[in-house]
């Protein structure tokens, strides 16, 4: 089996983009991780759909304010310098631009940019939240998500043949084995795991991987 | 001016079947429980109201507050971004069967539509939903190069929202994140009814602190013991 | 020549009909009036375009507060229960149908409700402000004015020659002679001046007037 | 994080010509006179910015703000609803002669345009003009058999604005109505420049008092001894 990053490594890996001063939403779930990843010496303000500005982390257990929560509906804090707001000045913030990065997570994205990652069919009961916002909204939309799903098959598509979440929204992708920006249409490689061929990504790849400059090693700690 | 009133069923008595109602509340932060359960007693008391058609950012969670309006079986439709929960039973069993209409909208775009029905703008364009399932049978349109998807403004008869403070005349402060929908809601409907943790004299909420203008809102109750939906569903508990 | 009211005549008469816990916005100009006529025993509550509802009288001179200005740019006071918000907030509330009434000035109203009040042709520069909006928000679009012009021409007419505010907005115009709705788009007589008769009103009134039921008298109070 | 700025100066540094600039106020109230001064003073001593959009409720009153910069010749077009003052003459003068620009915006529309410029609607549809001169060439639609005109959204390169309390992060605060347009105007700038009555660390504004959140502010500069346009008119000061 193929060595791969953990979930906690490509979120570590996701948080090293996000510059000093970033405003930065992160989806429910596997993406909330990514702020545990924030360099230190760097401060990003986290937004939250439900109307919060730079909130914190979950308080110790006992001590939930359910007045208090992120998207996810868990329990937060306040950073020094937060603020609320409604859900449409929230969304004004989401649609008019303003968030300099949004980290999804991501069922299948599309070379073109398309993503996948809200609805798995037609099957049980559809949810969308706040992701199809999102995905027109950030300055930048970055997907973190394993190189491939559960039984192997590549998440990173020619087409995405699942619902969409949004159309050529996505323009980087952090994955178990390569970081990958889409430009013009395509997966451009930009990093990929030392130990890990080109034709071995490849393979794995559901659409031609460019290259278009130099391909970096993907080196990330033990977190 | 004095829309304060001594019940909550007096509060809702003009709540009738079929009609359309936003119900404040992100989850459980902002959910005007006492509200929903008055609701729930005058359905069990004479079969109303029943047939209602509830806009809320999700369809229930537990036995508790919207999830037991649905287990009642006084919803006929949820219109909702995310009607899912840590236990959503109630509505995913009659979903499943049949038995409750969904209207699935994106977060942005339901409190945009939502915005858009208190602000009397019929229609507006969004990119959200763009080129997905959500945007079928709807009108698009470019500008400046790119494409959008034509939403409608979304009103009801009624909205049902938590405050912090009330003043007599309805200016409301609410509390942390527990704004979320309820400002957009109480100019969206027709009529807006508010529990709040204290109805204060007119005055005493500083006027650059107001978050919903009393313009707003028709009638307040003051519930100063409101439980939180969240703790009630950890609790188990079962309306 | 003809007897009628004083523009504080007009006014008086316009706030017997605002109803206790009305929401009401007064144009800027002689339509501002109407506040100082409100029944004691009735509290309405006044909306400026410019962020305030529940706003009172202008100050003593010298103790003016330059932000806190109506939208005719007068220094005002607030009442209790008082509340500020930004412009697009205060033009929801006219927009979405939340003013039980507004009164406005005109230049010309037409049997259909059309409104003409914000310009009086090409000539000089031209102003709009919150007119515009105002004739399309509340639920009750009220006109104040004398019966005709400086020069004696009728100001009810039957099509508008000036620039449109609004098209089939005005429901009822207080003027110097009469009280007057439209409905249908008819001129419907509710009230004139008890010497004046019908024949004398219908000559300085430039579209039909309708008798939809009892004339009462229009009788006002020295103010 | 500190967005905080030394000198007025350095706050509108990037200010360019043939720029559209929102700025905010309504009539004085809210009008950053110090900040417009700034750029007035840039003008003379370099001969730009010139050839600039002002976006504003009014087009300037007597000699001082707005009306100074028409009056130094900066302004190529005003976007505003009513280009008329106790003291109009600066515009009026170069309007009548064919030397600067009107784009004139109902009250509601210009205020609900620039709002749909920060949160991202390019178009939305509004009663207001339906049926007169300024409706003239936009695009109408019938929703629920009522007749709309469909307005765009308004943008800007900056906004200029003036706050009470401003914290490090951009959080703001207005006083009384000094509020109006500020708060649109700041999310619908490329880069939004504040002058605050006074700078305080973030934490010191109530999270709930917060009026513009800091995401829509780029730079803020102190000014502790802020003028009102208003007062400034009334003595007769000249810029």
């Amino acid at each position: 089996m193929m060595h791969k990053l953990s979930n906690a490594q490509i979120a570590w890996r996701a948080a090293q983009d996000i510059t000093d001063g970033a405003y930065v939403n992160l989806g429910i779930g596997f993406p909330e991780m990514v702020a545990k990843f924030q360099p230190p010496d760097r401060q990003a303000i986290f937004h939250t759909e439900n109307g919060i500005l730079n909130f914190g982390e979950s308080p110790p257990e006992g001590e939930e304010d359910w007045d208090l929560i992120n998207a996810g509906k868990k329990a937060v804090t306040l950073k020094p310098g937060a603020s609320f707001f409604h859900h449409a000045d929230s969304f004004a913030m989401v649609r008019g631009g303003h968030l300099d990065v949004a980290i999804l997570g991501a069922y299948e994205v599309a070379e073109t940019g398309d993503l996948a990652n809200w609805s798995t069919g037609p099957k049980g009961v559809p949810a969308v939240g706040g992701a199809m916002d999102l995905v027109h909204g950030a300055r930048r939309v970055a997907v973190i998500t394993d190189h491939v799903t559960r039984d192997g098959k590549p998440k990173l598509v020619k087409n995405c043949t699942l619902p969409l979440t949004g159309v050529a929204c996505v323009s980087r992708v952090y994955t178990s084995l390569a970081v990958i920006d889409i430009e013009g249409g395509r997966f451009v490689l930009r990093e990929k795991l030392p130990g890990l061929s080109l034709d071995d990504l490849q393979a794995v790849t559901g659409a031609q991987l460019v290259i278009g400059g130099a391909v970096g090693d993907l080196i990330v700690p033990e977190v | 001016m004095d829309k304060s009133v001594a019940t909550m069923a007096a509060a809702i008595a003009d709540i009738a079947d079929g009609m359309t109602i936003m119900i404040g509340g992100f989850g459980g932060s902002g959910a005007p429980i006492e509200l929903i359960h008055a609701l729930i007693d005058r359905f069990r008391a004479t079969g109303s109201p029943k047939n209602l058609t509830i806009v809320n950012n999700n369809a229930g969670n537990g036995r508790i507050g919207i999830a037991a309006m649905i287990d009642a079986g006084m919803v006929a439709k949820m219109v909702c971004s995310f009607p899912r929960s840590a236990d959503p039973r109630a509505f995913t069993e009659k979903y499943l069967a049949g038995e409750i209409g969904l209207e699935l909208v994106p977060q942005g775009t339901l409190a945009e539509r939502i915005r858009a029905g208190g602000a009397g703008i019929p229609a507006f364009y969004t990119p959200t939903s763009y080129g997905t399932d959500l945007a079928k049978g709807k009108p698009t349109a470019q500008f400046d190069g790119r494409m959008y998807v034509q939403e409608r403004w979304l009103k009801a008869d009624a909205a049902i929202i938590k405050a912090e403070l009330a003043d007599r005349q309805g200016n409301l402060t609410y509390r942390k994140a527990a704004r979320n929908f309820s400002p957009l809601m109480a100019a969206a409907a027709s009529v807006t009814i508010v529990q709040a943790t204290r109805i204060v004299e007119p005055g005493a909420i500083d006027p650059e602190a107001v978050i919903t203008p009393g313009i707003f809102v028709n009638r307040i109750v003051e519930i100063s013991d409101a439980q939180q939906e969240e703790a009630l569903m950890r609790a188990g508990v079962a309306y």
